[in-house]
């Protein structure tokens, strides 16, 4: 094999044909609420940690849900459960509750 | 409106660009770049309408103008008729101009084209000259490039060119007064003095990275631009 | 002359302000084109957002008219000729009809998707627009694959047509998205297998039990909605189709393989009603639908004294709002006619 | 697939093409990677079509691959652009044929410009007088060599030896066709059959015999991305793009790829080369590529041109499996002799990627 001095880049599309949705089902099922998300952002405006740093509450759910569980494994556990979210929230998905069955998920698929 | 929103905006390119974007994502959806690099040409029209300064400023700054291929495929599709492609050539420009482009590993690269492209049109007449292009510099070129490379002057004459010859042809020798006026062209139309700038500010730029810069390609500023990936272009700065 | 009023047009709109106009004793005429009045609703299976059957509707419009109302389908209008005392129309293999007042209530067409090229319809097999799954609902046809086979995977694309300078619509053709909830939910309850995934910009839920049926799709059938335009659709050697859109809410590209996809439609003005119009000396807008007198405050009435408009000729419209438009036009009519006849 | 969707389709985007007198612009890639092609397309329009086409030594490069690559400016490429018009309006001609794709974008977009910003084109021609005396007229018909070729397939069907038939199986070959970007995303209607389904490579196979693949990955870019392939930092980019166009078509078997840019069918070409290398994979049969042709080189297979005088010994993914499956003879022996048939030794074979030597 020969080194050209670069490696082939890796496709950071969301393969929704590839990937594994079963924390995705997981989520659907232990925490239902989420599927009422409209994807208003309303989460992230008032999320404690997102004040702080670039912590963005809806957009690590939303990759949560295309199944996208490798790019956010390490983000998710910068929550504070502050429970901020889930009080402003538009459509009372228990959000913060959310947080916990991902990673109980994470924790029983991997 | 800001200044550099301005600047931006006196580029025709710029307002055949940037009507009005509704943010719904087609351009991104079939962008080569999207693909592999933290990059979306919405984001980069989402930006720009803010017409925030400070905005625009990181955006020309950032890695983020960089990536695109200006395969102009996003042209195609957006519903809005903006052209995020366009917008990508005049943030370019105009990041060369004021020397933020040495701000971002990617931006710095532009030293490197210009010492080939840029100088071999004004030494050539083309944009791409056989003998300028080196099988290590290229090595993806792989061996049949090696062997036209080594026989070039026999391969070319083979395959029916004109190679450095008088006269019309595949690669003849462009005469010398025609040079002159491709020369005299980018001395009247700016082409010289981006040379100038890009050149200017990539020299103080190594000067701050500690990095021997001198001229032609065997430099370590050159090696290290032409081969630098330090940052991870996956994600966001 | 006494107070006869020409419709042209037997949809929605032309039914009900000609059945309003009866009941307010005029003499009605209405001009239908086609074989049959009903306009796009005849064909539509059942109606947002409460889904009950679209005959449900269209018998009762058909009732409003009552045996006043002269109905002629199958007529082609060749001209309009005004005069001072009204109006002579002109048609084809007729002899000519007259009247007072004139209600246009023309309609709309749907928009071509032939002309959105990147999405492949009429070239893929398995790409289908709203109304043809509209179609198979009111036959009672189950829906298939091109090929027979049940699908696993549906896709519905809402603003196709709609919000598009590209094709020429920079409007928003308003009753898309409530019916692409509507048709998710519909597939989901006919295929519970199949997943139903919605390509969305905006979800303009803006009427009453709208929200609430977006709600619906959501907790009970489990449609997906995914904000982000499609941008091309291309066909595997299985004829399944592979979608390329962003999913703006993550700013990353996304694909998805389905095994059919709906084309939400848009409203365009319609060629009749351009015709119509130019006849009548009626000026359309930057979007092509009819201009009314005043968009606020004389929204049924035109410039031309005693010409009327009804229904979607103004631009997208659903059919609670038409049915009040036409009900508001034929009180217009009678205003004019009644006015006249003082003079 | 329906067919007919996509013929209708074509038929809105017909485009006027030029019958005779063009004015010959070429190709910086083209010249440097497959200079075969070029010479190919004016031994056709001579020989078999008996065209005038004039070629002027004065003109150069249109500085394109600079401007997309950001270091020439707009301003430049476009007095560049109008000095070519110029050379074309002294030389008597009104009809431009450009060899390249990037050049044809950016003759397209600059016309484009002065049609929608006159003050512009004014702008540009002072530019142009000051900085060379000259002046111009912009061209009467614009096109691309592909153009060109499309125009006359039929008569080049007629001229022809051979057919785009697998002679063993009697059955047409299957084509993957890849347009170049710039031919027609920007302005669709300046490219036969538009950005979505063009038909210029198509209607070259369809009457040459072949059979078209649509595959999903056809509309991708073929990596080239200009900056992104000229700087090595940015090459696992262009060779992800091209990879991704391959994985896409693999399972259609196709016998060769057509393309119609000068820099698609180089990095269509030495990515799978590369790729080879990298990862070992190979995209054909039995350890073989999958042969990349130009246009211009396909016309020639048609017309029976011997197979080294066109140039594809130049390519990295040889040609010898194409050629065949369609029965057209070649001397090995000759491949990579000289113009006088003197020996200039050989390209080493890769280690994964199927190569043709002579003894």
């Amino acid at each position: 094999m020969i080194n050209f001095g670069y490696k082939i880049m890796r496709d950071e599309s969301i393969d929704l044909d590839r990937n594994d949705m079963r924390i995705a089902e997981y989520l659907k099922l232990h925490e239902p609420s989420i599927k009422l998300c409209i994807g208003c952002g309303s989460c992230t405006a008032t999320c404690s940690t997102g004040h702080f740093t670039d912590f963005n509450i809806r957009q690590v759910h939303t990759f949560i849900r295309r199944g996208e569980i490798k790019r956010v494994k390490k983000e998710i556990q910068r929550c504070m459960f502050c429970g901020k979210c889930q009080l402003v929230c538009p459509r009372g998905v228990n959000l913060r509750n959310v947080i916990l069955t991902i990673n109980r998920a994470i924790e029983q698929i991997g | 409106m800001g200044k550099l929103y301005d600047k931006l905006a006196e580029d025709v390119r710029f307002i055949e660009g940037l009507k009005a974007c509704l943010n719904c994502g087609t351009c991104t959806a079939i962008c080569p770049a999207a693909e592999f690099y933290n990059y979306q040409p919405r984001q980069i029209v989402d930006i720009l309408q803010t017409r925030n300064d400070e905005e625009i400023e990181a955006l020309m700054k950032s890695e983020t103008i960089w990536y695109c291929g200006e395969c102009m495929s996003c042209v195609t599709r957006c519903p809005r008729g903006n052209a995020p492609g366009l917008l990508i050539t005049v943030l370019r420009s105009v990041s060369q101009e004021l020397g933020f482009f040495v701000e971002s590993e990617k931006g710095r690269q532009q030293l490197a084209i210009k010492r080939t492209v840029g100088e071999w049109i004004l030494k050539y007449g083309y944009c791409l000259y056989p003998s300028e292009i080196l099988p290590q510099m290229h090595p993806e070129q792989g061996p049949i490039w090696e062997w036209e490379h080594e026989n070039m002057d026999e391969v070319m004459h083979r395959l029916g060119a004109n190679y450095k010859k008088t006269g019309p042809g595949i690669l003849r020798k462009i005469p010398q007064e025609d040079l002159d006026e491709v020369q005299r062209i980018f001395d009247e139309t700016g082409a010289t003095e981006r040379y100038r700038k890009i050149e200017e500010f990539s020299r103080i730029k190594a000067g701050e990275m500690g990095i021997n810069l001198e001229p032609g390609l065997d430099n370590d500023y050159i090696r290290h631009i032409y081969t630098a990936n330090e940052k991870d272009h996956t994600k966001d700065a | 002359m006494n107070d006869k009023v020409i419709v042209i047009g037997g949809g929605v709109a032309g039914m009900t302000a000609a059945g309003a106009l009866a009941d307010l004793g005029m003499e009605v005429l209405l001009l239908e084109k086609d074989t049959r009045t009903g306009g796009h609703v005849k064909n539509w299976d059942r109606l947002f957002p409460s889904r009950r059957p679209g005959r449900e509707v269209m018998d009762f419009v058909g009732k409003s008219m009552g045996s006043d109302v002269e109905q002629r389908c199958n007529v082609i209008v060749n001209s309009i000729i005004r005069s001072d005392d009204g109006f002579s129309v002109q048609l084809e293999n007729s002899e000519p009809v007259t009247a007072k007042s004139l209600v246009i209530a023309t309609g709309y067409e749907l928009f071509d998707a032939h002309k959105k090229e990147e999405y492949g319809y009429g070239i893929y097999d398995n790409v289908i627009t709203s109304a043809e799954l509209e179609n198979i609902f009111m036959e009672g046809k189950k829906l298939t694959t091109h090929d027979g086979k049940t699908p696993a995977r549906i896709a519905i694309i809402h603003c196709v047509g709609s919000r598009d300078e590209k094709v020429g619509n920079l409007y928003c053709s308003k009753v898309c998205c409530v019916t692409g909830v509507k048709q998710a939910i519909e597939i989901r309850e006919m295929l519970p297998g199949c997943e139903v995934t919605s390509f969305y910009m905006d979800l303009r839920m803006y009427d009453r039990n709208f929200e609430e049926l977006y709600y619906e799709a959501q907790q009970k059938w489990g449609v997906n909605f995914i904000r982000g335009r499609l941008s091309e659709c291309a066909e595997n050697p299985d004829h399944s189709l592979v979608l390329k859109t962003e999913d703006t809410l993550t700013g990353r590209p996304l694909k998805l393989t389905v095994d059919m996809v709906v084309l939400l439609v848009g409203f365009v003005p319609g060629a009749e009603t351009r015709r119509i119009a130019q006849m009548v000396g009626l000026q359309s807008g930057a979007d092509g639908f009819l201009l009314s007198a005043d968009e606020h405050i004389l929204d049924n009435s035109t410039t031309v004294p005693g010409v009327f408009l009804a229904g979607a000729v103004k631009g997208p419209a659903c059919i609670v709002n038409t049915i009040a438009d036409a009900r508001a036009t034929a009180l217009q009519v009678k205003t004019f006619l009644s006015s006249q006849n003082a003079v | 697939m329906k067919i007919d969707g996509k013929r209708n389709i074509w038929k809105d985007y017909q485009k006027e093409i030029a019958a005779d007198r063009y004015f010959y612009v070429r190709s910086c890639v083209r010249q440097n990677f497959f200079p075969g092609s070029e010479k190919t397309f004016l031994r056709i329009m001579k020989d078999e079509l008996h065209k005038d086409v004039f070629e002027n030594a004065a003109h150069t490069t249109c500085s394109g691959i600079g401007y997309h690559s950001d270091v020439v400016p707009f301003e430049t490429a476009m007095t560049m652009v109008a000095r070519q018009f110029s050379i074309m309006t002294e030389s008597g001609y009104e009809n431009f044929t450009t060899s390249c794709i990037t050049s044809f974008g950016l003759y397209s977009e600059i016309l484009e410009t002065w049609h929608h910003f006159p003050e512009v084109e004014e702008r540009i021609r002072q530019h142009l007088l000051k900085a060379t005396g000259r002046t111009f007229n912009k061209p009467a018909n614009l096109s691309h060599a592909s153009d060109v070729i499309f125009k006359f397939r039929k008569e080049i069907a007629a001229n022809g030896k051979y057919k785009l038939i697998n002679k063993n199986t009697g059955k047409p070959l299957r084509i993957v066709e890849h347009i170049g970007c710039h031919y027609s995303r920007m302005f669709p209607g300046k490219g036969i059959g538009g950005a979505e389904y063009p038909y210029v490579l198509v209607g070259m196979i369809e009457e040459w015999g072949g059979e078209v693949i649509d595959y999903p990955e056809r509309r991708h870019c073929c990596g080239f991305g200009f900056r992104q392939y000229l700087v090595q930092a940015n090459r696992g980019y262009s060779i992800a793009s091209t990879k991704k166009k391959f994985d896409s078509m693999a399972p259609y078997k196709p016998d060769f790829i057509l393309t119609n840019c000068p820099g698609c069918p180089m990095f269509l070409d030495r990515w799978q080369y590369a790729l080879s290398e990298m990862e070992g994979i190979t995209y054909g049969e039995n350890g073989h590529g999958i042969p990349v042709l130009t246009y211009e080189e396909l016309a020639g297979i048609i017309l029976g041109y011997d197979p080294w005088d066109i140039g594809l010994q130049v390519h990295q993914v040889p040609v010898e499996p194409l050629l065949d499956k369609i029965g057209i003879p070649y001397d090995t022996p000759r491949k990579f002799l000289t113009m006088d048939g003197k020996m200039m030794g050989q390209p080493n074979a890769p280690s994964n990627l199927k190569f043709y030597q002579h003894e």
